[in-house]
């Protein structure tokens, strides 16, 4: 039993975070938000060349072959830097649906080589959380499908190349049987995308199909069994999204201690109130275990047992959304009037915190799957 | 002790209601319940319906333009109108200047600001903060220096809401640096268009531009607008904050939130069932509902004169905290209904002339926009901590 | 509208204040826990002679026609004294059934003289919150009754002279109809007890029956309609229940500021750290809190309207759970290792609260009763 | 990185299961698993046989009588015994006083105290708070004054667990009290039956005999009985109080108790079902298991080695807070398990010989009486509020 990074984790680490502190972080993040897509091109193709994009595919597949906590290493750093780039919708969640269905390595070259783009649309406006429930339907039509329907806040929705959508091959709205997965072109006829700004700074799409036609190869893994295809893409998604929020959690706590330490009021540092003292001893711990918790989902989120692995993952997002709230809600507290102001980068990394409480079912669901696998 | 009305105040209550239900546009009332904020132009249309009625001042003395009304009245009127959607007209000339002048002004300055102030043709802004004093107000650095009829104002505001939208600010400035800092500071009114007003947006996280930077330099201002004595400033401003902080609690609105909260749950699809309905939301709605009371019935029993039982006199920095509490974990609810329509968000974009609808329900963009302003509310009026202290130090002295 | 108190109720406060100052308090508790019944029959015969057993009662039964608030008015009195006499279960429950139940003004006579002690035995074992899960049964025998069943932690059941029990005469264990409520002496035939003190330093009883044989007099109410009586007395007895936690609460928190004006730790009296100061700011607010919804439930236990009456009631007992919860236990933590003894009397409010956050539900309980009559 | 155990630490754990189920006596495993305490003749029993075996001590040099174990095997002998169900025994001096002796005790002190210690022979307490010192420790002032071969102890300690059962006393007493209050501190072993000690019991609020004061008048005690160097005393006590804290997070006893909730929850009735899947109740356990998780992943980095990555050196009291608060809010949920039964309470009235059974189910009355005991967890041991302040000091200042 062994919890230290290794050698490789570690450089891997520290090349990361040389990465986004040159790079990223809110005034990119404020250049950014103006541009069309919402992230540079150019620090991809610099990701790609750097190896990020082959991290956790397989050596047959081009890749090499890392590991969820390999994969952390990363989303940490990513998260300190507030990452922009789709790393999450391309290779954790893109990739990592072509991995689990199988059939697709062309397409895995070229995510490594930096050449292709992926959003999966899982949601729709009825469903929250459940990614069982899908109203979005494909009907044979000779050796391909048709597909209608309107999946809800993909995540670089706009500048994906292809798109992964969940669509009902049979069965009703909320079957946990008959999904199917679907990769479609993002220019094809019938598919309307409106695409819009998020809140953390980045962009999102709802998509609308309107008898989207595709051919036969667009089917990725076996008709009907794509939930459980779902359900992996969205805990690697949580595993990785509780690192980038690990990253993120340790910026606020870094900036709120050197904030208070200079910021003076009734002629002293107001680090020196014991509330405000005691407020970021609470911070700290917070942020320790919720760096704990993201260990466990990556430790164990490609566990064969699926009770552990469930607990793991869901009892990891419920201590990241708890932490996360308490560390964004306190920096901006602690931050007083400038912790509101758009300048400042806690504002930013508070938010993007808010929104990954959310992604992925919040604590409640959450709550409520732990409970489910016991 | 008894909860109930007089027949005259239901008779009251009916007619206020009756007349909100005809009175308040169907357009303003629309945006509210779309969660969308309303902005200067919407507000001063209401205004004027409002000063037209002779409802625009439910507090001033008759003398002055207020409608005469009971305490009970008052209370009618702002649940009535709460409850019907209406938003809040700005508090700075109303419920803030409006009073001070007066009750501190001289009849000079009564007769040209009073009328004006209740027609809205000045719209006020405060010049209270300053960068680096923060919740320590009375260590503000903004100076006035004599000068034959004048002053000459120099120094920075931070934080002042409105200001882009406003024609006088009424400033804390300091007249006299030599004894302790509350000491020394005086109360000016100063026109907005004098030259050396320098305003200067301040884009908070949510995308909006409400606050300012409000910088003088070189600023001349006539004595005549100079509130009471010089240097006795902090006497009017702790008078003013008195009066900031009565209605604090915003029961009435909070009420009319948590209706749309349990309406727009009660849609919301989750889990096969409702939202409203699943235990941990239900809870927690619930668990909403019952601070409101609270808070609502300590409110009613401060309003009766009753004091704290342990540290009398800290009656509103008990209610801003606890309603500031309040309404943050409303605006949690909020976003929780929004789910994954809490993320878009063009707060960042120019709006203005856009006829593009909301992406997703209409209510889900506001959502957002409500819970990142709202991290303001424990910050701003004194931060929940000072509010702590203040009531920690009458509880351990007494 | 006016919340303030009258001048009767003013002064049935100060001579009620006065009364336990003189008698009550932990050093009494303590005397008191050590005897037989767990209280003084003393003190009940001076609160017949000061009126006080009179009060709810009209004034057709002898009775003062008191309000829910005047109740208060004393319950507050008797928490902040620690009063161990059977008010509550005499007076509001027992009282209270005798009233709603109608016919038996002469028991309401000899309570109002200080003759007649009562309990209400409603909880049963495996019922936990619920007042209509009753496995208890009641069969027809002649005119009169048999029942059999266990009624459990009684309070005040051992010196009770008669005890209020809920049986069923029809229906399934969980079912709402077919409660009926009898009155039988302590000493029936086939009645055991075992009697035991409680954690708060009174006394409880389980009752076990036996096919104990009473009259048709015994019968309370119409037979089968028990519930709606049982909800009144369980309703009235949270009402003043909470009026005693805010008593109750006012010591501590009077207690808690006094202890840490004159601890000295590292040099200084520990009222001087933030961080305790802010704790008892937010101690203070809770006691706020609660006092106000302690009057919302006594202003609307009488209501005609069922929901506003159950959102007081219930509101009222989730405000004081949860503040009693917080002042109890911070009081403890403030006075650090003299909080944990029983020497010190902080201990025994903290217990009392503990216990009142549990009777006739706790929380969660009436956060569900809450929700289910918006 | 990685979580599995190798072939021998796996055998090495049946090896302890087996044992454990073979050796800890049936009736104490029913007194546990019916949420009694255990008193000294239970516990010293249990010490003889895990004496006899050889690992009564796993954490012990080799030479002084442990077993040798690696640190991951020490880690799985922990947390099977708590699986098993067997309360610790007293940290006095297997854990406490030991390991000071060991590292800091001359070779008589080792040769005649460690066995002793092992075979429970000598059971120790701890002489460290005094009344008024609190939180703040080293403000000690029982004085021992130097008095030829001897020093004259005069002074008193308090809440001296088992003071009543114990043979001898580890203490802090001041030998020199010019300097600063850390210095002149001096670490003394003495004899609970040398003349001049009185005990004197403190009953706590769940009626237990657990504490003590402890006086001292005139007690001799041979310089034989010091430990190091006199006025270093302080050195040993802080190498003691961080031993103290390791395994502070005591996540084995907490996931044997999460096993018996959840067992009691799923057999207890609720609203028609099992009080374990009311909703409320199964998100407070499934909130309680997700914070054990923590707590044991925490632990797990830390004993790897890792620092925490803004206050490193704090993480013993951040384990120290976490784990008091889960085990505050694990007692709440054993209180609600029993419900109205948790009210019967015969904790001040001696139960010495009494056969008659607990009631209400087995379970409820061990319930209240250790939530009462559990307040204790936040105030000993340095309270929580002294351990944020450490954190917050390291924290704030690198």
């Amino acid at each position: 039993m062994d919890l230290s990074y290794s050698d490789e984790q570690v450089m891997l680490r520290d090349s990361a975070e040389r990465f986004v502190d040159a790079n990223c972080g809110a005034d990119n993040l404020r250049k950014m938000r103006a541009s069309e897509e919402g992230f540079s091109r150019a620090y991809w193709k610099q990701m790609a060349e750097l190896g990020w994009l082959a991290l956790p595919f397989t050596e047959d597949q081009g890749g090499l072959g890392g590991t969820a906590v390999d994969t952390n290493v990363l989303m940490e750093a990513f998260g300190r830097g507030l990452l922009l780039e789709p790393f999450l919708t391309t290779v954790v969640m893109g990739g990592g649906a072509l991995k689990a269905a199988g059939g697709r390595d062309d397409l895995i070259g070229e995510i490594i080589e930096g050449n292709l783009l992926l959003a999966v649309a899982y949601a729709e406006p009825q469903a929250r959380f459940d990614l069982f429930d899908v109203a979005t339907t494909a009907r044979k039509d000779g050796d391909g499908w048709i597909i209608d329907g309107h999946k809800a806040v993909v995540l670089h929705g706009d500048s994906a190349d292809r798109i992964i959508i969940s669509a009902r091959t049979s069965g009703d709205r909320r079957d946990k049987d008959g999904i199917s997965l679907f990769i479609i072109d993002r220019g094809a006829a019938g598919l309307e995308r409106r695409a819009y700004p998020t809140v953390d700074g980045s962009r999102a799409a709802e998509l609308f199909l309107n008898s989207v036609k595709v051919g036969a190869d667009a089917l990725l893994g076996d008709e009907g069994m794509g939930l459980a295809i779902l359900e992996k893409v969205s805990d690697d998604a949580i595993t990785a999204l509780c690192a980038e929020a690990v990253g993120a959690m340790k910026v606020l706590l870094d900036t709120t201690v050197e904030y208070t330490k200079t910021r003076e009021q009734f002629g002293q540092p107001i680090a020196k109130f014991q509330v405000l003292r005691h407020r970021m001893a609470d911070m700290m711990m917070e942020y320790e275990q919720a760096k704990s918790m993201a260990l466990v989902a990556a430790l164990k989120v490609d566990s064969a047992d699926p009770v552990e692995r469930r607990k793991a993952v869901s009892g990891a997002k419920v201590q990241i959304g708890k932490s996360g709230r308490f560390v964004g809600q306190q920096a901006v507290q602690l931050h007083g009037g400038m912790g509101m102001t758009d300048e400042l980068s806690v504002g930013h990394y508070f938010k993007r915190l808010t929104m990954i409480d959310i992604l992925f079912g919040n604590v409640d669901h959450h709550l409520k799957q732990f409970s489910a696998a016991a | 002790m008894d909860l109930s009305f007089t027949p005259e105040e239901i008779a009251f209550q009916n007619e206020v209601r009756a007349w909100m239900a005809e009175n308040f546009p169907a357009d303003l009332r629309a945006k509210v319940e779309a969660g969308e904020k309303l902005y200067k132009p919407d507000l001063l249309r209401w205004q004027k319906i409002l000063a037209a009625k002779g409802w625009i001042a439910p507090a001033w003395p008759v003398e002055y333009g207020g409608p005469g009304w009971t305490p009970t009245q008052r209370y009618i009127y702002a649940n009535e109108m709460a409850l019907a959607g209406a938003q809040d007209l700005p508090a700075f000339g109303l419920k803030m200047v409006g009073p001070v002048i007066y009750t501190y002004g001289n009849e000079a300055q009564k007769a040209h600001f009073l009328p004006r102030i209740l027609s809205g043709e000045d719209w006020w802004c405060q010049g209270y903060s300053e960068p680096g004093s923060g919740s320590d107000l009375a260590s503000l650095k903004t100076k006035a220096v004599s000068d034959g009829d004048d002053y000459i104002v120099n120094g920075a505001k931070i934080w002042t809401t409105g200001a882009h939208d406003s024609d006088w600010i009424f400033c804390l400035v300091r007249t006299d640096d030599t004894g302790k800092k509350q000491d020394g500071i005086s109360f000016l009114l100063i026109d907005m268009k004098t030259p050396g007003i320098e305003v200067s947006p301040i884009i908070i996280i949510n995308g909006d531009h409400t606050v300012n930077q409000v910088f003088f330099t070189d600023v001349r201002v006539p004595k005549k607008n100079l509130i009471g004595k010089e240097n006795e400033g902090w006497t009017y401003a702790k008078f003013l904050l008195v009066n900031e902080r009565n209605g604090i609690a915003q029961v009435g609105h909070k009420k009319h939130t948590l209706r749309r909260i349990r309406k727009l749950a009660s849609a919301t699809d989750m889990n096969g069932g409702r939202l409203a309905d699943q235990p941990g939301y239900q809870t927690r709605l619930a668990e909403t509902e019952v601070a409101l009371m609270a808070l609502e019935y300590s409110e009613l029993r401060f309003l009766s004169g009753q004091k704290t039982d342990h540290a009398p006199g800290t009656e509103a920095n008990m209610m801003k905290v606890a309603a500031t509490q309040l309404q943050q974990s409303m605006s949690e609810l909020f976003i929780e209904i929004a789910g994954y329509y809490s993320f878009p968000y063009d707060g960042f974009r120019d709006k203005k002339g856009s006829n593009e609808p909301p992406v997703g329900p209409a209510e889900a963009g506001g959502a957002m926009f409500d819970f990142l302003y709202g991290r303001a509310s424990t910050i701003y009026g004194g931060s929940n901590e000072i509010q702590r202290d203040v009531i920690a130090k009458v509880l351990l002295s007494i």
